[in-house]
């Protein structure tokens, strides 16, 4: 059996030391070994986008990547989005807006949403339908989600000018 | 019972479009899918080995290296389950229909590439895997047919034991007149259109687990399903177990579209191995075994011919279909499930009086296919939608021109089809107005006039209108032999002794929204809010039998369940209350968690306290005809099949160096009939035009010559992202329906009904110049570029409408 | 998958098929051929690594040969399992007319792959059984030729390849190329 | 979908990489973002014995200008490349191209050696570097040497690395005043891989193109460089008739091939728009492409 390898990385806000496998899948060490369900895989190969997490502040496809590799990093699901109280104000918005229907893919698109908010605060909607195209979603037909990351970028930016005046 | 349009006011809860009561886990990451279920201790896994041949005698398994690798507990062969599990047969009894047997896993002959001949059970999925590698299968290739002409050939080989040819399933049926109209009529247009196989492809794909528990032999399968009783009934059937014994639960579901309305051979073995090994048993479909085992759908050829008067006027179609159905039917639906309703649904939102038809369903070496979202109708309605156009055009007409002369009008319902389906209400003229009015038709029509090249685009505009047989119940499953199917639904309302109602209802839901829209009901008719009203689901423990989640029959029929058994519980609770204040039940009002007199507020109890002595928990005692508990349970099937209708505008551009379509503007008009919901409405209708033009543009599962799937990946198999679809208009017309509790009527499949025949139609128009046809899916640019011809993009500067 | 095609060798006929019936030529011309394993007079078993950058698989092949009639034609068939990776089959009729001081190759394949090379990686098969069949053919080409060994030959894509395949798809061409493989093997069973 | 075993390595630098590489002899594959190499595992497409993950390898992330050229390290994400002013600077074509390798989490992971080494045939960033003439850096146990861009792709997922060499770094000549760039592509849906893709430079003096540079992809198993199409623009002034006649003759002695996503009868046809497409952007917009 080949050598396991101890990692330790924050998962969460959380510390943890593991040993693993060189060929656990970073999808599979989240959801298997530290329960945290919420990030999804929907096909195993980088397409569909269910999967995303980010890692050390960036997104990135947990099915592509191997858990063995984040030692030392960083890494938030979507569990971190709302650990308790009310929903984050993305969430809320896809909430408000009907953006998700069965949610297996959810946790992908509020990840992305949130890291393309950060960097494009006024998109249009071309623009969030270019952002989000590294996910598939079957049931809403997209019309919802744009809609929901638009109004959460317009409550973004109102947060922000209501805190700076 | 026909709905009261005056029974909802102010306060109620139905039509409003509250944000969904589901939402809150799913945005946590909380959500309980399949694979997301603390599996017990001891879990095992298993993965299949799967055919690597379309046709062929399995000649040897060879397990013993697997049997011997590391982690494996346990490895079982077509052989060793025979006998042990039945085969699954949908044996519908109707003339024309030839059944077939599919063993769980192949014995002695696999018919498409990935039928499971083995199944390896380990410690985890990745040892699993490991030892899957190392089963052998010894193989005598036997030709395989791929499509309806290779399996109908006169070399064809028979790929069922005991049937007279390939054809499972045949029907014809002709209205008195049709040979004469068509003698007589002025003008025919007829093409013959070929739709392409595709893959479901729910962004969860499949999965089940058991846990046998034996003191009582009992055990639970969860299972991301859309059917849970039929698959209790069946793994009772086909294992020989106290049905009773058995609980089958479907979690969080990620999807269903048609693909998760099959029992599976892997439910039937996991339950098996289960009781077998006397241990948990886990499997879960990754996207290459999806794309290879789900069923898959919409694989027809409509050769249709429609006969019009000079002036328009449709007077009648023949229509030929064949479908390939794969390998085989599947269950419960079985094998005419497609052949059939392609045939009933064509007549579509006109007024037609004649038509005839011959169906088949065709089995071939690929996988077998099911009940793919709204089945067989985008196909039916891609054909006469097109055709409809092809005429137009031939008889100097607008599109919209003759869709108006043939459409049904208010003074046509209620209307009983060419086929004998009964339209009520609708509102299909006024849908294909505000429809064309929205699209600004008349505006673009007008631009286009003067070009069709603009900005370097070619400019396009089509429509359709859409019926949609929705909520189907039981006398249209027993008219089609689809006995396996029972067609109703139950729920079971109970208020708590906290004033509380919770709705155990026998459907699941897939993201529809029915935790949140039949807790709308509920809270409607007992003047609760929405918070005080849980809805339960997909789990066969609790509340009655039912049939399950698909063909649009949701609100319908789980819907109408709810309100009829609300409506009961409301009565026992004015009746309490009226007992208790002394005053008429019939003079009570429920709202705001309260009972009052009507036109007072002065007396007046809590809903809480209604329940407290419902429970015996208040001094008060109930009415002597009334026992204890506040609940009720009710079985609903519809008196007749209501049918939903809708328009759909779609305004394409297409680039002409490189054939991308784009499609810049969508609008449906569209009645299902009195809303539930509008929020949830809306997001039906575009999930489902979105997933329709996904398959009219890029979506193909194709095969090799020798029934290899070779799009067995998602960078092969091409689902439409946020940046091909379209932002989407919709807008509500509410027709509601006589024949069903509450006035409802389905959701779900019409908007693939409508993209099809609209985008398509849109396509065609933008290429007018070109003189082409569009008779074949998918509109990839490579279609388009073909479509165009010789034509380059240099000389298009001088195209105009002919 | 079924494909005609022809093409020619600068050499004499009988020199085509003493090539073809050179069993370490054929070893050495055949892409990735690792062994030969010789079953009966009509029958072999060979091992052939296909490889594409990083991916790689190992097909078994068993091959069986009929309808000789040397020096001029005959018949072959076989298959190549590559365990998990999937499968190759193919037959092919091949038939050498002289031309001149050249000899015109004229065969029918029918050939498939299946498995799971075939299904994730379709692009890649047509692509390597092209390569496959460039590489085998510009091998034979040379060996007939007289020039010089086969393996000092780099593969330079720019040299126009000596022999041409005509014919349809590329697919076609592909798959008729694994059956090439097939036919190179079963000209081993000649020699003996 | 769970890759086979390997055995893991994570050197800290890249003698160290490549001496584990040599070691496998062919066995061990180097892991840069993994965004191509991990579906491969997934599916076990391959199977190989050791990844050598090189994200730990000292010095491999950098981007520096020197002198005349813009060196990326194989390490560098695509993403990092996409916002870094450096080479928005020194090399617009490559910034403007990054938007078309994939959406952000794959960009985010992804890295420039990454994509160059895979050598896919429908790969973007293998005609951004045949059309920019980079230069790749191979280092194996003995020696680093250089492989200019057009020699180094030989054909599907295939390269002049040897089996012992790591690709450490790619160099970018840095563009020069009246240098003009394009990227564009046809694809079966929007945004999606590329079916055919044209990366481009040309130089002008004046208004006349002293030199043309024209990539394409996706025709064949490896970038092609179109001479026809470029001797066809040399010396002249880009009008309507020049960027027409570069562009018919775009197709000139290509093979073009079939695979499931479209006919070779496809890609022929679509060559010559993407190609009269790329030169009227390029004539209109120094930054190439104006996504």
């Amino acid at each position: 059996m080949p050598q396991r390898h101890k990692i330790e990385l924050t998962v969460n806000g959380k510390k943890l030391q593991r040993l693993v496998e060189p060929r656990l899948l970073l999808s599979d060490f989240l959801r298997y070994e530290l329960r945290l369900t919420g990030t999804h895989v929907g096909c195993a190969h980088g397409v569909c986008g269910a999967c995303t997490v980010s890692i050390n502040g960036s997104t990135a496809r947990s099915c592509l990547t191997f858990a063995v590799q984040m030692d030392g990093a960083v890494i938030e699901t979507v569990e971190s989005l709302a650990p308790r109280g009310p929903l984050s104000l993305i969430q809320q918005a896809f909430h408000e807006h009907h953006a998700l229907q069965c949610g297996f893919c959810t946790p992908g698109f509020l990840l992305s949403t949130r890291e393309f908010l950060a960097r494009y605060p006024d998109p249009s909607d071309e623009t969030v339908r270019m952002a989000l195209r590294g996910h598939i979603c079957r049931c809403t037909g997209y019309v919802n989600i744009v809609r929901a990351v638009r109004a959460a970028a317009a409550k973004l930016k109102e947060e922000r000018t209501g805190h700076g005046s | 019972m026909a709905a009261d349009r005056d029974a909802g006011d102010e306060s109620g809860m139905i039509g409003r479009p509250l944000p969904r009561k589901e939402d809150d886990p799913l945005l946590r990451g909380l959500g309980v899918f399949i694979d997301d279920i603390q599996e017990p201790p001891g879990t095992l896994h298993a993965v299949f080995v799967m055919s690597t041949r379309a046709h062929a005698n399995v000649v040897a398994v060879d397990i013993a290296e697997a049997a011997q690798a590391e982690g494996v507990v346990a490895v079982y062969t077509g052989k060793d389950l025979a006998g042990r599990i039945k085969p699954i047969t949908a044996d519908i009894p109707q003339p024309g229909y030839q059944p077939v047997n599919r063993a769980v896993l192949a014995t002695d002959r696999v018919r498409f590439v990935g039928e499971a001949v083995a199944v390896v059970i380990a410690e985890n999925r990745y040892l699993a895997e490991d030892a899957a590698e190392l089963v052998r299968v010894d193989y005598e290739e036997l030709p395989s047919v791929i499509d309806v002409d290779q399996a109908t050939g006169p070399d064809a080989p028979r790929l069922h034991e005991g049937t007279r040819d390939n054809v499972l399933f045949q029907a014809s049926y002709r209205t008195a007149n049709v040979e004469t109209v068509f003698a007589s009529a002025d003008h025919i247009v007829r093409d013959t259109f070929q739709s392409h196989r595709l893959a479901v492809v729910a962004i969860e794909p499949r999965g089940c687990m058991a846990v046998y528990q034996r003191r009582n032999d009992s055990l639970t399968l969860w299972s991301s399903t859309q059917l849970p009783h039929t698959v209790r009934t069946a793994i009772a059937n086909l294992l020989d177990w106290d049905e009773t014994r058995l609980r089958v639960v479907a979690p969080d579901v990620g999807g269903g579209f048609g693909g998760k309305c099959s029992v599976y051979p892997e439910e039937l073995i996991v339950s098996f191995l289960a009781r077998e090994l006397n241990a948990p048993v886990k499997w879960i479909c990754d996207r290459r075994e999806d794309l290879m085992t789900t069923t898959q759908g919409r694989e027809y050829r409509f050769d249709v011919a429609l006969a019009f008067k000079r002036d328009g006027t449709l007077l009648g179609a023949k229509a030929k279909i064949d479908c390939n159905i794969g390998a085989y039917p599947s269950f419960p639906l079985g094998a005419s499930v497609e052949a059939g309703g392609a045939a009933i649904y064509l007549p579509g939102a006109y007024r037609m009086g004649e038509y005839a038809y011959e169906t088949r369903a065709i089995t071939t070496t690929t996988c077998p296919s099911g009940v793919y979202r709204a089945v067989a109708a985008p196909v039916a309605s891609l054909a006469t939608e097109s055709l409809m156009d092809r005429a137009a055009r031939e008889l100097g007409l607008d599109p919209a021109e003759i869709r108006r002369k043939n459409v049904l009008l208010p003074s046509d319902l209620p209307y009983t089809n060419a086929v004998g389906m009964r339209y009520s209400t609708g509102s299909f003229a006024t849908c294909l107005e505000r429809a064309l009015a929205h699209a600004d038709y008349v505006g673009f029509r007008r631009t286009q006039t003067d070009n069709r090249l603009r900005d370097g685009k070619l400019h396009g505009i089509g429509m359709a209108n859409v019926i949609e047989h929705t909520g189907q119940g039981t006398l249209r499953y027993r008219q089609r032999g689809i006995i396996y199917v029972p067609g109703f639904d139950g729920a079971q309302v109970k208020v708590e002794p906290n004033g509380r109602a919770i709705a155990w209802v026998s459907q699941c839901t897939q993201g529809q929204g029915h935790l949140t829209a039949f807790a709308q009901i509920v809270a409607h008719e007992l003047g609760l809010g929405m918070d005080d009203v849980t809805v339960i689901e997909g789990d066969t423990a609790f509340g009655p039998y039912g049939t399950g989640t698909f063909a649009s029959r949701g609100a319908v029929i789980a819907g109408g369940a709810t309100l009829r058994a609300s409506t009961r519980v409301a009565d026992k609770i004015r009746r309490i209350a009226g007992h208790a204040l002394n005053v008429s039940a019939g003079d009570l009002k429920l709202a705001d968690g309260r009972v009052y007199l009507s036109g007072t507020s002065e007396v007046s109890m809590s809903i809480r306290e209604v329940a407290a002595i419902a429970h015996s928990m208040d001094a008060r005692a109930l009415p002597e005809s009334d026992s204890f508990g506040l609940e009720a349970t009710e079985y609903y099937d519809p008196a007749a099949t209501p049918t939903s209708n809708a328009a759909h505008v779609a305004q394409v551009s297409i680039d002409p160096a490189t054939g991308l379509v784009t499609v810049v503007n969508y609008v449906v008009a569209h009645d299902c009939g009195r809303v539930i919901n509008p929020l949830i409405v809306e997001g039906q209708v575009h999930g489902a035009v979105v997933q329709g033009l996904s398959s009219v543009l890029s979506e193909a599962m194709r095969y090799d010559e020798t029934g290899q799937p070779i799009t067995v990946s998602l960078m092969d198999y091409l689902i439409a992202t946020a940046a091909d679809a379209p932002d989407i208009t919709v807008l509500h017309e509410e027709s509601w329906s006589p024949d069903t509790a509450g006035g409802f009527k389905g959701v779900g499949e019409g908007g693939v009904i409508g993209v099809l025949p609209a985008v398509a139609n849109a396509i065609a128009d933008a290429l007018v110049p070109f003189g082409c046809k569009i008779n074949r899916l998918p509109l990839l640019p490579q279609a388009i570029v073909a479509l165009m011809g010789s034509r380059s993009a240099g000389s298009l500067e001088d195209i105009h409408n002919p | 998958m079924k494909e005609s095609g022809e093409f020619r060798l600068r050499a004499s006929q009988a020199r085509v098929w003493d090539a073809l019936n050179d069993p370490e030529l054929l070893q050495r011309c055949i892409p990735g051929c690792e062994s030969v394993e010789r079953i009966s007079a009509v029958e072999l078993k060979a091992t052939i690594r296909s490889k594409v950058g990083p991916i790689s698989a190992t097909f078994r092949c068993d091959v069986r040969l009929s309808d000789l009639d040397p020096p001029n034609s005959y018949r072959i068939s076989g298959q190549g399992s590559g365990g998990a990776a999937g499968f190759a089959k193919g037959g092919a009729s091949l038939k050498l007319v002289p031309d001149g001081t050249n000899t015109q190759v004229l065969y029918d394949v029918d050939a498939s792959v299946g498995g799971k090379l075939a299904q994730i990686g379709a692009r890649l098969i047509d692509a390597t059984a092209k390569k496959f069949a460039d590489e085998f053919f510009r091998n034979l080409a040379n060996a007939v030729d007289g020039a010089q060994t086969p393996q000092s030959t780099p593969p330079v894509a720019e040299t126009t390849p000596p022999v041409s395949a005509r014919g349809g798809a590329r697919r076609a061409i592909a798959l008729a190329v694994l059956a090439t493989a097939i036919i190179a093997l079963a000209a081993y069973l000649l020699t003996r | 979908m769970k890759p086979s075993r390997f055995e893991y390595f994570s050197p800290a630098s890249t003698s160290e990489a490549v001496e584990i590489l040599a070691s496998y002899q062919g066995r061990a594959r180097l892991l840069a973002g993994g965004q191509s190499l991990v579906p491969l595992l997934n599916f076990r497409i391959i199977t190989p014995e050791a990844l050598i993950d090189l994200s730990r390898c000292r010095g491999l992330d950098e981007i520096r200008s020197e002198g005349s050229v813009l060196v990326l390290g194989s390490m560098v994400r695509q993403s990092t490349a996409e916002t870094s002013e450096i080479v928005r600077t020194c090399c617009p074509l490559i910034t403007a191209t990054m938007p078309f390798l994939g959406p952000s989490p794959i960009r985010n992971r992804g890295t420039i050696g990454g994509s160059l080494a895979h050598a896919d045939r429908v790969a973007e960033l293998p005609a951004v570097a045949v059309a920019l003439g980079a230069i790749m850096i191979a280092e194996g146990p003995k020696r680093r040497r250089e492989i200019p861009a057009r020699e180094f792709f030989l054909g599907d997922l295939t390269t002049a690395l040897a089996s012992e060499e790591m690709l450490r770094e790619v160099r970018f000549p840095i563009s020069s005043d009246g240098e003009r760039f394009a990227f564009v592509e046809a694809t079966n849906r929007h945004h999606d891989l590329a079916l055919v893709a044209v990366a481009l430079k040309l130089v002008l003096n004046a208004g006349r193109c002293e030199q043309a540079a024209i990539a394409v992809v996706g025709v064949g198993p490896k970038p092609l460089r179109l001479p026809a199409s470029e001797g066809c623009l040399v010396g002249k002034r880009l009008d309507a008739a020049t960027v027409l006649a570069a562009a018919q003759l775009s197709t000139e002695g290509i093979e073009f091939e079939s695979d499931v996503h479209t006919p070779a009868s496809y890609r022929r046809h679509v060559l010559p728009s993407l190609v009269e497409r790329a030169l009227r952007q390029a004539a209109s917009n120094a930054h190439g492409n104006d996504r």
